[in-house]
């Protein structure tokens, strides 16, 4: 009877305990608000703004935001045709969500799990990994970018694979030189010992500690990758209007910056958020699952204590 | 030793032919330099003429081995548009190229190592908290964006550095706060993560355990260890360094073999583009090499496997 | 007494000597000035002269050509040439001036001049290597030179050609050395009043004075010439005192001030409709889609002080321009747009294909938002524009002939310029049905302009203005949305009035410093 | 015999946002000079957080009140640098992660020469002298070759025999060893243990030796502290808890323990009221993280 309330107790303890290491740091819970704000956005955004955002209005051309007497869409001005800001960025949220997302899970599940093969097989499958990885980072993404925006559309779909591809190489050094490490450590060899198929370490020994770095990385990968879209807009072969990502909004803006900063400001600081927010999750989601660090993480701002001296 | 460099000689020259095979053919999809040469249409016969005088009237497959015999050689061919050999002009921007890298690296690592390792000393306090927001919102900032807001600030409006080109040592200064920017938020989070993983572990708590100060715990404890996952990432964006800073090229008109590559796609200038990617992929194989080496002096386990 | 005399009469000198200084400094001796363009130019070899990032650094003050279009009227004038004359229906005799030196203390003669008229034809084949030069397309059909006598080119034509002394204002003539090989030079060599130093490949260009220029001497000594893509970063080395002139600055990186001063060098901002294709078969659909669109607002509002509402494809210094033009039928009208477009529904045409508005990045500053509200234009009386903005490669398969099997329909976006004056450099190419350029065909434009390219003067004028006249009122697959207007911007106390060649040549002899 | 080691009202506790969580409770206990005491305990039930108090090593957010007087100086309240004379020299510790104990980019010579250089100031021959001598001493054959070896070319035993030579190495008046077996093959567990022994016999330092195995703890010591959830639930000469525990844990714990029977079938449970889930979890008092964090 003690022991089975003891265990529910336990089992309650463990969950509310990340809630409480969530909830214990105000970073995090801003962090994790603003994601799930523009993830709703992107998701529901496009269909309730629907033509407006991409309404132009000539007259209505740098209208100066904080003003609210235009109406609340251009509370954050307007864009050098006359289109709201706040709504572009509503549309933006969508596309760059997209693009982050998919391109920043594809390369990295694909980049990782060829990176723990790699640095667990080692041998020829690593060579030849590794030579694919060099070959690939050593052509220029542009012309990569370049190829398959000429040939095919210069489409979301087109453009993550791009970003998708270039990226893959990152993960999977970063992944293959972890393996290669947590390989010689004795809870592998135990394993290796005790008979477990390869598939089995990879899945149950090295990709656990492998994970948190590579999602690490990937949180921060989710800003290079909106930059990287919006250095292909601002090199000229980026997506085209009307579908807009934030980093379009940036490079359409910063010709202005002189006349109307808040058109490439705006999405500037969106771009921050966001890609902060994901990485200060990763860093939660890696205190949460590192016991050495949780305990760290909830203690209390550091004080004098004269008690104990 | 000879048989590692043996390996690693051979690997590269592998990786060297697969990027030059590949921009071969990658390049080729994307049109042909007549479509730009002619500026308003040229006759039959001029391009004709044309497509003789750079051998682009031969089938791809034999284009393809031409260029691999002469390449053999050392003879990548003439530019199309520039009136030399194409070697000669990707080799002419390689300098200021490995000059910026290098500069940019030393500095972004510098100052990664030093306020990741405060980060990861304080960890989960203010200082931390402070400098992770920062890296992140370092790493998080548009490159051109910050090269033109850079631009109008220091260089217009309070006229400290020149806007552009590559006349003096003040004309590196923006470039190189454009380039690393990023790599320093990146590496900060990095050296933040590595350290603390090394500070928790169990010999630095022996090393504490036998009466060593702090300063030997990190300087000698703990900065090896973390340094490979650094060198690992570092690496990386050193090599995206090189044929890179693209963006930084165009903005602040400073050489590098980016912005040559960058032109020579536009301008489908093959020659150059190959010959530049030829330098550039030796460059990262000797990058990777000296990071292999780097490993094995850091790492008995990597040099004794 | 003397005491202070001496002190009065000391401080006089010294003012004195200050203000002679000071006069002395307004003019300064052998000034040295630092030009930012936009683009690096490809080439320095005088028979690549033809795109104007090229012509700015080497027309007029490395190379010469033999004619020279006056800027001011467009009229013709001598050069390197000081007269011509047709002697038969296909020979042209040039008399070139004498005592004219090359920098590399060549004289120019006939034979160099017939040498590089030559050179500049492309297929033409020198130790069995063919060149293929930019300005090969100023020369349309092949033509023979040769020297007559010393100062006497003769040139054989193909075909008549009323034109041919116009087409030598394009003709740069480089020194007999670089004229022998095949290979494009690197050192160039011209009589201009300005001589080559030295280039450095992606950083700069550095010319210098001719000390034995046959004209008068300019007062500029030093020119260095550096590239820079950003109009803001051009735009900003003027205010922070690095450069002189800065061109291509956008409207709104310029000045109120004097600094930034303004030309126009007939370049106007045109789209073309695939006619062949729907929705724009039906010419109703072609008129719809002009009076859909708000030239006035559109241009006021985007381009500012750099453009201006346009309705023609030249302009107004070409000869192919209609000076008294009614353009009524083509100017906003959304609901005139909407009934044609029903009428041709009606019809049975299918107007709402999706179709593309193709466009390139760098068509003129800001021309992406330019194109995104023509789109809403469209949008708004029916039509189903998408937009594709691609680099030059991409955009040129939608220009040139022959168009790619299964291309989709599209409304192309043009930036064309005409400094020569003669529709000959632009109808052709563009509305004719063998023009490389073209989507239109229609007989009786083919006729009347085959008939302009061999008649002189006004008459030749009329025949142009005619066709354009079916173009614009009939066929209405290339119609002129805006004029546009250059900004360039001058540092202190340089002097330098652009006039409409501004944009292919920067007479650096024009350009006067004080301080 | 001197007291060594003396013990008051000690308590750490752990602050964390959802409340304090105290670890040690108000424990008492000293050790003579040369004494060896085990401190017996289930995982978790505060004895590694109790050792880690004596070396000044428990870190923020833990806390430390009480008295702990090692040669009659005071170690609650010490700052780092203090704590740092008396570390090594004064008390040493062995942990039971032997795997990690050692830098694995750091040949194992120079880790060893390094607390003679540094912490001794001996010249760096002397030190090596030394260095080899106390790896023959720790039962390291060929221990001239093997200097340059790196840890990741020993075996765990090896490694943790090199742990404990760098413990002692510098000939500390108290050894807190933490379970250094636990890591261990059973077959290496008994050199280890001998090796321990035969150290502390042989420089006549106090030791503390803790475990959660009761033939462990009868074998080498010569006092038992018994902890449970934080407290010390019974102490009292090795012989005397053996024969006659007092405390009702003590005694399931004997029970429990196969040393202690001549056939498997005597074999009792631990009844559940003492059951705990492992390291990490079960006893909320001193919590899991807490345990984890500190090992």
């Amino acid at each position: 009877m003690t022991l089975a309330t003891e265990k529910q107790t336990n089992r309650t303890f463990v969950y509310s305990e990340r809630w409480q290491m969530f909830f214990a740091s105000p970073m995090t819970v801003a962090a994790a608000t603003w994601l799930v704000f523009v993830i709703l956005v992107a998701i529901f955004g496009p269909a309730l703004v629907g033509d407006l955002a991409n309404k132009q209005a000539l007259l209505m051309r740098f209208a100066p935001p904080f003003q609210l007497e235009k109406g609340f869409q251009f509370i954050l001005g307007a864009d050098s045709l006359g289109r709201p800001v706040l709504l572009q960025l509503v549309m933006g949220a969508q596309t760059s969500m997209l693009i982050a997302i998919l391109s920043v899970g594809s390369s990295s599940v694909i980049g990782s799990t060829l990176g723990i093969i790699s640095g667990y097989f080692g041998g020829w499958v690593d060579n030849i990994l590794l030579r694919i990885a060099d070959i690939v980072h050593t052509i220029p993404s542009i012309l990569l970018a370049l190829v398959v925006l000429f040939i095919l559309d210069p489409s979301i779909t087109n453009l993550v694979i791009v970003l998708g591809i270039t990226r893959i190489p990152v993960y999977l050094r970063t992944a293959r030189a972890q393996t290669a490490e947590v390989r010689q450590r004795t809870f592998v060899e135990v394993a290796q010992a005790m008979g477990a198929s390869d598939w089995r370490i990879m899945t149950k020994e090295i990709a656990p500690v492998v994970i948190p770095t590579v999602r690490t990385l990937a949180m921060l990968e989710v800003a290079s990758v909106i930059l990287a879209a919006a250095s292909l807009t601002f090199l000229g072969i980026g997506l085209q209007r009307p579908t807009v990502d934030w980093g379009m909004l940036v490079a359409d803006g910063q010709a202005y910056l002189e006349t109307a900063w808040f058109v490439a400001v705006f999405p500037g600081i969106v771009i921050v958020l966001t890609a902060l927010s994901a990485s200060l999750i990763s860093n939660w989601l890696r205190a949460v699952e590192d016991p050495a660090q949780n305990i760290l993480f909830l203690s209390k701002p550091k004080k004098k204590r004269s008690e104990s001296k | 030793m000879v048989t590692f460099l043996r390996g690693r000689l051979l690997s590269g020259a592998v990786t060297l032919i697969g990027v030059v095979v590949m921009v071969f053919f990658l390049a080729r999809l994307t049109g042909s330099p007549i479509d730009l040469f002619f500026p308003e249409g040229g006759t039959e016969a001029q391009i004709r003429a044309f497509e003789q005088a750079y051998g682009l009237d031969q089938p791809l497959y034999k284009q393809f081995l031409i260029f691999l015999g002469n390449a053999a050689q050392g003879d990548f061919g003439d530019s199309i548009w520039q009136q030399r050999p194409a070697m000669e002009a990707a080799l002419s921007e390689m300098p200021m190229t490995l000059a910026l890298a290098g500069i940019a690296m030393v500095v972004s690592v510098v100052t990664a190592v030093i306020l990741g390792s405060i980060a990861a000393a304080y960890r989960f306090r203010r200082p931390d908290r402070i400098i992770t927001i920062l890296s992140l919102i370092a790493g998080s900032v548009p490159v051109f964006w910050f090269a033109i807001v850079s631009i109008l600030i220091f260089a217009i409006q309070l006229q400290w550095l020149p806007t552009s080109g590559s006349y003096s040592w003040k004309s590196w200064i923006l470039p190189v706060a454009t380039i690393s920017l990023s790599p320093i938020g990146v590496l900060t989070q990095v050296v933040r993560g590595a350290m603390i993983d090394v500070l928790t572990s169990g010999y630095v708590r022996n090393a504490r355990a036998r009466g060593f100060g702090s300063l030997r715990l990190i300087f000698r404890h703990s900065l090896r260890n973390a340094a490979l996952p650094i060198i690992a990432v570092a690496g990386d964006i050193a090599a995206s360094k090189l044929n890179g800073a693209v963006i930084v090229s165009v903005v602040f008109a400073f050489p590098g073999i980016g912005r040559l590559i960058v032109g020579a796609i536009m301008a489908r200038d093959f020659p150059v583009l190959q010959a530049s990617i030829v330098l550039v992929g030796l460059a990262i194989i000797t990058l990777n090499l000296l990071i292999d080496i780097i490993y094995m002096i850091v790492d008995p386990r990597v040099r004794l496997s | 007494m003397t005491f202070s005399a001496q002190i009065l009469r000391t401080s006089a000198i010294a003012i004195l000597a200050v203000a002679g200084m000071s006069s002395a400094y307004a003019t300064p001796i052998d000034p040295a000035i630092t030009v930012a363009v936009a683009v690096e130019p490809d080439s320095l070899d005088s028979c690549d002269t033809q795109p104007a990032q090229n012509a700015n650094i080497a027309r007029g003050n490395i190379y010469q050509s033999l004619t020279h279009v006056k800027p001011e009227d467009g009229k013709l004038e001598p050069l390197l040439a000081e007269s011509w004359s047709q002697t038969g229906d296909l020979v042209w005799e040039f008399k070139l001036r004498p005592n004219v030196k090359f920098h590399d203390g060549s004289a120019f003669d006939a034979k160099t001049a017939a040498a590089n008229v030559m050179r500049t034809q492309a297929g033409f084949e020198i130790d069995g290597k063919a060149t293929a030069c930019l300005n090969s397309g100023q020369i349309p059909e092949p033509v023979q030179a040769e020297a007559a006598d010393d100062l006497t080119l003769r040139v054989t034509t193909t075909h008549p050609d009323p034109i041919l002394p116009l087409r030598f204002s394009y003709i740069d003539i480089g020194g007999m050395e670089t004229q022998k090989t095949a290979q494009k030079t690197t050192r160039p060599v011209g009589t201009g009043p300005y001589r080559f130093v030295e280039r450095i490949q992606g950083q700069h260009i550095k010319l210098t004075r001719f000390d034995d220029y046959w004209s008068e001497a300019p007062q500029v000594k030093d020119v260095t010439y550096v590239y820079r893509s950003d109009p803001a970063v051009r735009a900003g080395m003027i205010t922070a005192g690095e450069a002189q002139i800065a061109t291509a600055i956008s409207a709104q990186h310029a000045t109120k001030d004097d600094r930034t001063v303004e030309f126009k060098d007939n370049r106007i901002v045109l789209y073309r409709l695939r006619h062949d294709k729907e929705p724009f078969v039906d010419p109703r659909v072609r008129q719809a889609v002009s009076k859909a669109i708000d030239r006035d607002t559109l241009v006021e509002v985007l381009m500012g002080r750099t453009g201006g509402p346009w309705y023609q494809m030249l302009g107004p210094q070409v000869n192919g321009y209609i000076s008294n033009f009614d353009s009524s039928s083509l100017s906003f009208d959304p609901d005139g747009a909407r009934e044609l477009i029903a009428a041709a529904k009606a019809d049975g045409h299918d107007v709402e294909t999706e179709f593309l508005i193709v466009t390139k990045t760098d068509l003129f500053p800001g021309s992406n938002e330019f194109v995104q509200a023509i789109a809403q234009y469209l949008q708004e009386v029916g039509l189903k524009p998408r937009i594709l903005s691609i680099e030059m490669t991409a955009w040129r398969t939608y220009l040139r002939q022959p168009f790619p099997e299964g291309q989709q329909s599209n409304m192309l976006m043009i930036s064309h310029d005409n400094t020569s004056g003669d529709a000959s450099f632009s109808y052709p190419r563009y509305i004719t049905c063998k023009g490389t350029n073209s989507s239109t065909c229609n007989t009786e434009v083919d006729r009347l302009i085959k008939e302009a390219d061999a008649a002189q003067a006004d008459q030749r004028a009329q025949l142009y203005q005619e066709a354009a006249k079916i173009l614009h009122l009939d066929e209405m697959t290339m119609e002129g949305v805006a004029e546009q207007v250059q900004l360039m911007m001058l540092g202190r106390g340089i002097n330098y009035k652009p006039n409409p060649l501004t944009g292919i040549e920067i007479l650096i002899s024009d350009v006067t410093v004080t301080d | 015999m001197s007291v060594l080691l003396d013990i008051r009202n000690l308590s750490v506790n752990f602050d964390s946002r959802r409340g304090t969580v105290s670890a040690v409770r108000n424990v008492n206990f000293s050790v003579a000079q040369g004494e060896s005491v085990a401190l017996v305990g289930a995982s978790g039930s505060g004895k590694t957080v109790l050792s880690r108090a004596i070396m000044g090593l428990v870190d923020e957010p833990g806390h430390v009140t009480g008295s702990i007087l090692f040669e009659g100086e005071q170690i609650v309240g010490k700052d780092e640098n203090e704590l740092r004379k008396i570390r090594g020299l004064g008390v040493a510790m062995v942990f039971q992660d032997a795997l990690d104990g050692l830098n694995p980019v750091f040949s194992i010579g120079s880790q060893l020469k390094e607390i003679f250089t540094v912490r001794m100031g001996f010249s760096g021959t002397e030190a090596k002298k030394r260095a080899v001598a106390l790896m023959e001493q720790v039962g390291i054959r060929n221990a001239k070759e093997r200097y340059h070896d790196y840890p990741h070319q020993f075996s765990g035993g090896m490694r943790q025999r090199i742990c404990i030579a760098l413990a002692v190495g510098l000939q500390p008046k108290l050894l807190i060893a933490d379970e250094p077996t636990t890591a261990l093959d059973v077959t290496v567990q008994a050199g280890i243990l001998r090796l321990i022994k035969s150290l502390q016999a042989k420089t006549g330092m106090g030791m503390i030796f803790v475990t959660h195995d009761l033939a462990v703890a009868h074998q080498i010591s010569d006092r038992i502290i018994v902890m449970y959830n934080g407290d010390i639930v019974e102490e009292g000469p090795t012989d005397t808890v053996f024969r006659s525990p007092r405390h009702p844990y003590t005694q399931a714990l004997m029970a429990a323990h196969p040393g202690r029977v001549r056939s498997w079938r005597d074999l009792a449970p631990i009844p559940d009221e003492f059951v705990t889930d492992g390291p990490g979890e079960g006893v909320i008092s001193s919590g899991p993280s807490v345990a984890a964090a500190l090992n």
